[in-house]
């Protein structure tokens, strides 16, 4: 029934001399050329640590920014059969950040391979396909069914939008290492978890998550919350509840980085408002090693890129040969 | 009063209910294009003018070369809105092509000063650049074989048709232009419309001429003998409606243009859902990449 | 060592024309004398739903507003044995709102009795008085000891700054159920047990206060959050972590609101980033039936006050007998 | 170049630190006062001046009758920051009265430009008007049986001393001032003292005069015959060290102004901790009700 993504947009990006983008395309790094911005999630090594988050992110995106300078991209996530997502309205923006309640349409493991990753593809980084499940039985077979496509793969067990009044899989250890040994058992290549916000204790989140054998823990989904419309206070969203994204919930999210940083030895990546390089390297300051950028994107498309350019930049102006002395550099303060 | 203004609430809202349900049934995705769509690219767009249009709209011209010259009629732009003395505004807000002239490189947009967003757009300076990205989505197509078009655009509604009063003037198609709101001073396109040379029926609230019934039977009368071989219609879910009723009486296509909430207008953010019932394990259409403009008929129970 | 408090300002408030408090003190609504706004909290009834949250009121508030047309005040959190808060700076403003970590510092119930609570008894509306503890057996003791002094109790079990690392006591509805039924023992007056925004299920913890007797249930505390210095990417606070309070946490507590109203009988009472009528109205749309006032004391001391005879005046300006009309007048919508 | 700057923060970093340090051991509360506080009150007060200080620093001219009128030198008031744009601040900000003008029913209060709270702060406009609360705290006390006294004031720091400087100039008592600042540009107060009839020593970053050797041997030079019978400074940590320092060698009494981060101002919220070391099972004294101002004496150990 609908052609979407896949219909669209699917010759080179030609270069217009008469656009903003087409000078950013343009553009290369020169004095940062010798900087090594690279970080390792398992046993992928990524060229540096700035990746979209999940549900922020689709091929399109390629023919606006140049994907290639970006350390990976990761997919919206994956369910093992087709889901319709969420009653219109899906999402909406008050003044603490942007609510969605998208609701993980999918066209399952199959469509996924079919459709959208040979897209993925044509991008020209590491791509790790984000993977979903109602219950906690349900992951470990979607790993198998998309093993040889995914770089790496990312377990979300903390969205949301799948049920309006129950329990993130997420927010419960014990679930969380079944989730884990399962897809463990499922791919050799690398896994991570991607924790929710409304636990008890992230530590023991990102612990069982270790325990059951995850090379890094992603830290961390939206927030669940209600926006009502102004003016009749009515849920402005279909689904009445959503996910609060953006700049507001960096605060919060930046105790739950230095809380599962303490707790475990495998990478955080630290994921929850970051806008620009200096949000970035707050994530750093407090133990993260690589960043997702989520909204962000939506406002300004180039800002994953442009994090990563200032990355390199910061790395020459303050003579450090990569991001982990420039990051020891600010944890020494 | 108070309970006045609750009470201009209580209708307003319901009036809001009674229009998103006559879309039920209504909406579905058009065939593929004959034409294909134009790259969309992002642009730091320099504002060469920013000014009142009545009481309630502000229009934009905005210097986007490559935009100017791309876009198709009924494509839509996203405008990121720059923070504003500390305000914050995170998602870029789409708005609709109104006018091309791509000689000048120019495009214009009008919109209504409605909430936090477009509040904050209003206060660019001209001078000052904006973020936009597009051409963006599915605009309308006047078949090709069309001799004539009945469009008809309800408040900002109207900047979503006006470019394709510009292809019905470039193609030599006789347009006939309904434009509808509240009073006669907030009609957007009067001059537009003038400068292209269609025929205008302008119908205010505040005489009762826009009303559907009202609208309907003047429509009926001026057709009667040669009804138009399209419609295009956007601005309100009952004059959706009434396009499809006499789309049906007088056996011509009509397409309309809806809104939804955006996140990325490209098609991955997945959060503009169009209102058209599917199966709950497949997702149905995105307003953003399968439309905006859609097919508009009316459910064959209905016939 | 310290005078505080208890030292300064103890007569009565004169009144200067020459400022605005004067006036706002003279002031008395007119139109609203018939309106009902009192709500029951167990066999307590409260005049209106309007209160202070713990922590953010202190009788030197009642010399600047007449604190006599509030429906309660809340006292701090008060601990058995005194302990001494934590290292400055205790709290700091970041754009996402203000962070606190002042961690209770508290005479203990026996220093709370000799010194603040004869000044509270001045102020002429009913008491509630917060209770808090570093385990589950604590707090019953501290309920026993101040029996007789409060009209209710409120069991702060989501302190966000008593542990950096540890889980709430109230994010486990097995420790909730082990604390209220402890303290329903220990008092026959009316019991709130104010829970906590990081638990995986809010429900649970309603139901678990309800199931062991609680009047009400008051959500929620701050959320915990880390603010960094946004020169130097250092800790802002003492504590590192503290909790965020203000208007950006509002649509986050009223998913947890309209949860618990859902999950239980007994009210809910909301607390998190209301600052006018127009925000405790929304919190009554999604199923509260009282609200607490926080951070925005600090900056409009008045706020509270200005709450209530909005209340009333919407009332009578909707020709509505009380509060519970004017909420089910929402909510139809 | 970014490593320079760099440096420079970490300069900045470790000054602040010592600063701090400066202090460790040096507070106690002072003992009751003998003149009652005035009540607090809050009051809409009307801006009447808001200009410029130098290039750093923003003067404001508050109409605030009660407050004017009842005020003790060295008290503060909490003022709330009304939004501008969208920007939005939730806390008060505590400022100190530099002066006091009863029969006019003014106060004046300067401030640095700084963070968000003072940025914003810096946008009110002279006509409207800004929620203030005061007067508060415990301020400075001259002793009734001085003749002589020596204050210190740094950078904004010297507002909470020229309340004082009022009261000496009332009660004969010989005020000697130093003025402490980066550059001759940026002293506040110069004019205050010179209305006030007090003595000025005016002392810079740029030309070395400000550095606490320099300082401390010009004051003991200054009063090696005749010491003051009081000292009162604010603005700097090493400063209140060495006027404790000074204050030992000349045995007089020595009381400084302190800062904290502040949410009430009232002496319920708890959010003040003044830096004495206590007990962990006992509150130390709070900065807002417990001072600002408290007294400064050498730790016995280092005596
Ligand atoms: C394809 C398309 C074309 C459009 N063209 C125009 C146009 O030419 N002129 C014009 O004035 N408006 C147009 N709109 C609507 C416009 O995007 C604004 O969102 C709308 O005017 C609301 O104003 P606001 O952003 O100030 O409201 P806010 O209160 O700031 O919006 C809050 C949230 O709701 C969303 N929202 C609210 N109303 C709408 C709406 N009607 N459509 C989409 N999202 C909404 C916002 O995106 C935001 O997420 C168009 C929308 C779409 C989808
Ligand atoms: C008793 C007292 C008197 C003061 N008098 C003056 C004065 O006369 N002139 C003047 O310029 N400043 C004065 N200050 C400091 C002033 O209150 C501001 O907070 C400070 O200038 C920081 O600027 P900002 O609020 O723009 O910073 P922001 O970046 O907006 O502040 C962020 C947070 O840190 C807190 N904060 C940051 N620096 C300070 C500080 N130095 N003191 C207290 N809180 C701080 C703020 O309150 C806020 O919570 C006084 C402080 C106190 C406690
Ligand atoms: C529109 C939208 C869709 C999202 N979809 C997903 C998703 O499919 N899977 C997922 O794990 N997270 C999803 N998220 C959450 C983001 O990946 C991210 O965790 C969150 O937005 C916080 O980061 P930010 O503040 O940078 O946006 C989505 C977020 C948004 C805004
Ligand atoms: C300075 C400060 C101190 C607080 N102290 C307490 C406390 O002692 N006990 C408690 O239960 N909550 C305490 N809180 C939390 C508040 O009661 C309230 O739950 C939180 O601030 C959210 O409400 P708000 O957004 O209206 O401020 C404190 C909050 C602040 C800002
Ligand atoms: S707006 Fe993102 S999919 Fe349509
Ligand atoms: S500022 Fe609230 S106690 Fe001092």
């Amino acid at each position: 029934m609908r052609p979407a993504e896949a219909e669209t947009m699917t010759s080179a990006p030609p270069q217009h001399p008469t656009d903003a983008r087409a000078a950013f395309f343009a553009a290369r790094p020169t004095r940062s050329a010798t900087v090594d911005l690279s970080v390792r999630i398992g046993s992928l090594t990524l060229a540096n640590p700035v990746m979209p988050a999940s549900g922020c992110f689709g091929p399109a995106l390629g023919r606006l920014i140049p994907v290639a300078e970006l350390g990976a991209v990761v997919t919206k996530t994956v369910f093992g059969t087709p889901r319709g997502g969420n009653a219109a309205h899906r999402l909406t923006e008050i003044r603490a950040g942007m609510v969605n309640s998208v609701g993980i349409p999918s066209r399952g493991a199959a469509g996924f391979l079919a459709e959208l990753h040979p897209r993925y593809r044509e991008l020209g980084v590491p791509v790790i396909i984000s993977v979903g499940g109602h219950r906690p039985a349900e992951y470990a077979p979607v790993v198998r069914d998309l093993d040889g496509a995914g770089d790496a793969y990312e377990l979300n067990v903390s969205c949301p939008n799948l049920d309006r009044l129950g329990t993130d899989i997420g927010s419960d250890p014990d679930a969380i290492l079944a989730v884990v040994r399962a897809a463990r058992q499922a791919t050799d290549k690398p896994l991570i978890v991607k924790l929710p916000v409304l636990a008890s204790s992230i530590a023991d989140c990102a612990l069982a998550a270790q325990e059951a054998g995850a090379d890094a823990v992603c830290v961390a989904n939206s927030i669940p919350a209600l926006p009502l419309q102004p003016d009749t206070r009515s849920p402005a969203l279909g689904n009445v509840i959503g996910g609060l994204s953006g700049p507001s919930i960096r605060p919060i999210v930046l105790r739950l980085v230095w809380l599962a940083a303490r707790a475990v030895e495998i990478p955080v990546i630290a994921c929850g408002g970051i806008e620009t390089a200096e949000d970035a390297l707050d994530y750093f300051a407090v133990g993260a090693r690589a960043v997702q950028v989520g909204t962000a994107s939506f406002g300004r498309p180039f800002a994953m890129v442009e994090i990563v350019r200032a990355l390199q930049e910061r790395c020459a102006d303050d003579e450090v040969a990569g991001i982990r002395d420039l990051i020891d550099l600010w944890r020494a303060q | 009063m108070a309970s006045l203004a609750r009470e201009a609430l209580r209708r307003q809202q319901a009036f809001a209910a009674a229009d998103e349900a006559a879309l039920d049934g209504l909406i579905s995705v058009r065939p593929p294009a004959g034409q294909p769509r134009p790259e969309p690219v992002w642009d730091d767009a320099r504002v060469l003018e920013h000014t009142n249009v009545g009481q309630r709209y502000r229009r934009l011209v905005l210097a986007t070369g490559t935009i100017a010259r791309t876009a198709l009629a009924g494509q839509f732009l996203m405008i990121t809105v720059p923070p504003t003395g500390g305000e914050r505004i995170l998602l870029p807000r789409p708005m609709a092509i109104h006018r091309r002239h791509p000689d000048a490189g120019t495009v214009e947009v009008i919109y209504g000063v409605a909430g936090r967003g477009t509040i904050a757009l209003a206060d660019v300076a001209v001078g000052g650049s904006l973020l936009v990205t597009g051409p963006l989505g599915r605009g309308f197509e006047i078949p090709s074989d069309a001799r004539t078009a009945l469009l008809i655009g309800r408040g900002v509604g109207v900047c979503a048709i006006m470019a394709s009063v510009e292809d019905a003037a470039a193609r030599g198609v006789d347009a006939t232009v309904v434009l509808s709101g509240r009073t006669r001073f907030d009609l957007i396109g009067v001059t537009d419309c003038a400068e292209l040379g269609a025929a205008v029926i302008p119908v205010t609230d505040d005489d009762g001429s826009s009303s559907i019934p009202a609208l309907g039977e003047r429509l009926r009368a001026e057709f009667r003998d040669n009804p138009p071989a399209v419609i295009l219609v956007c601005g309100a879910g009952v004059l959706a409606r009434l396009a499809a009723e006499l789309g049906a009486e007088w056996g011509v296509p009509v397409q309309v243009s809806l809104e939804a909430h955006m996140a990325c207008g490209l098609g991955y953010c997945h959060g503009c859902a169009a209102p058209v019932a599917t199966d709950p394990e497949v997702e149905g259409p995105l307003v953003c990449v399968d439309g905006p403009v859609f097919d508009a008929a009316l459910p064959v129970s209905s016939l």
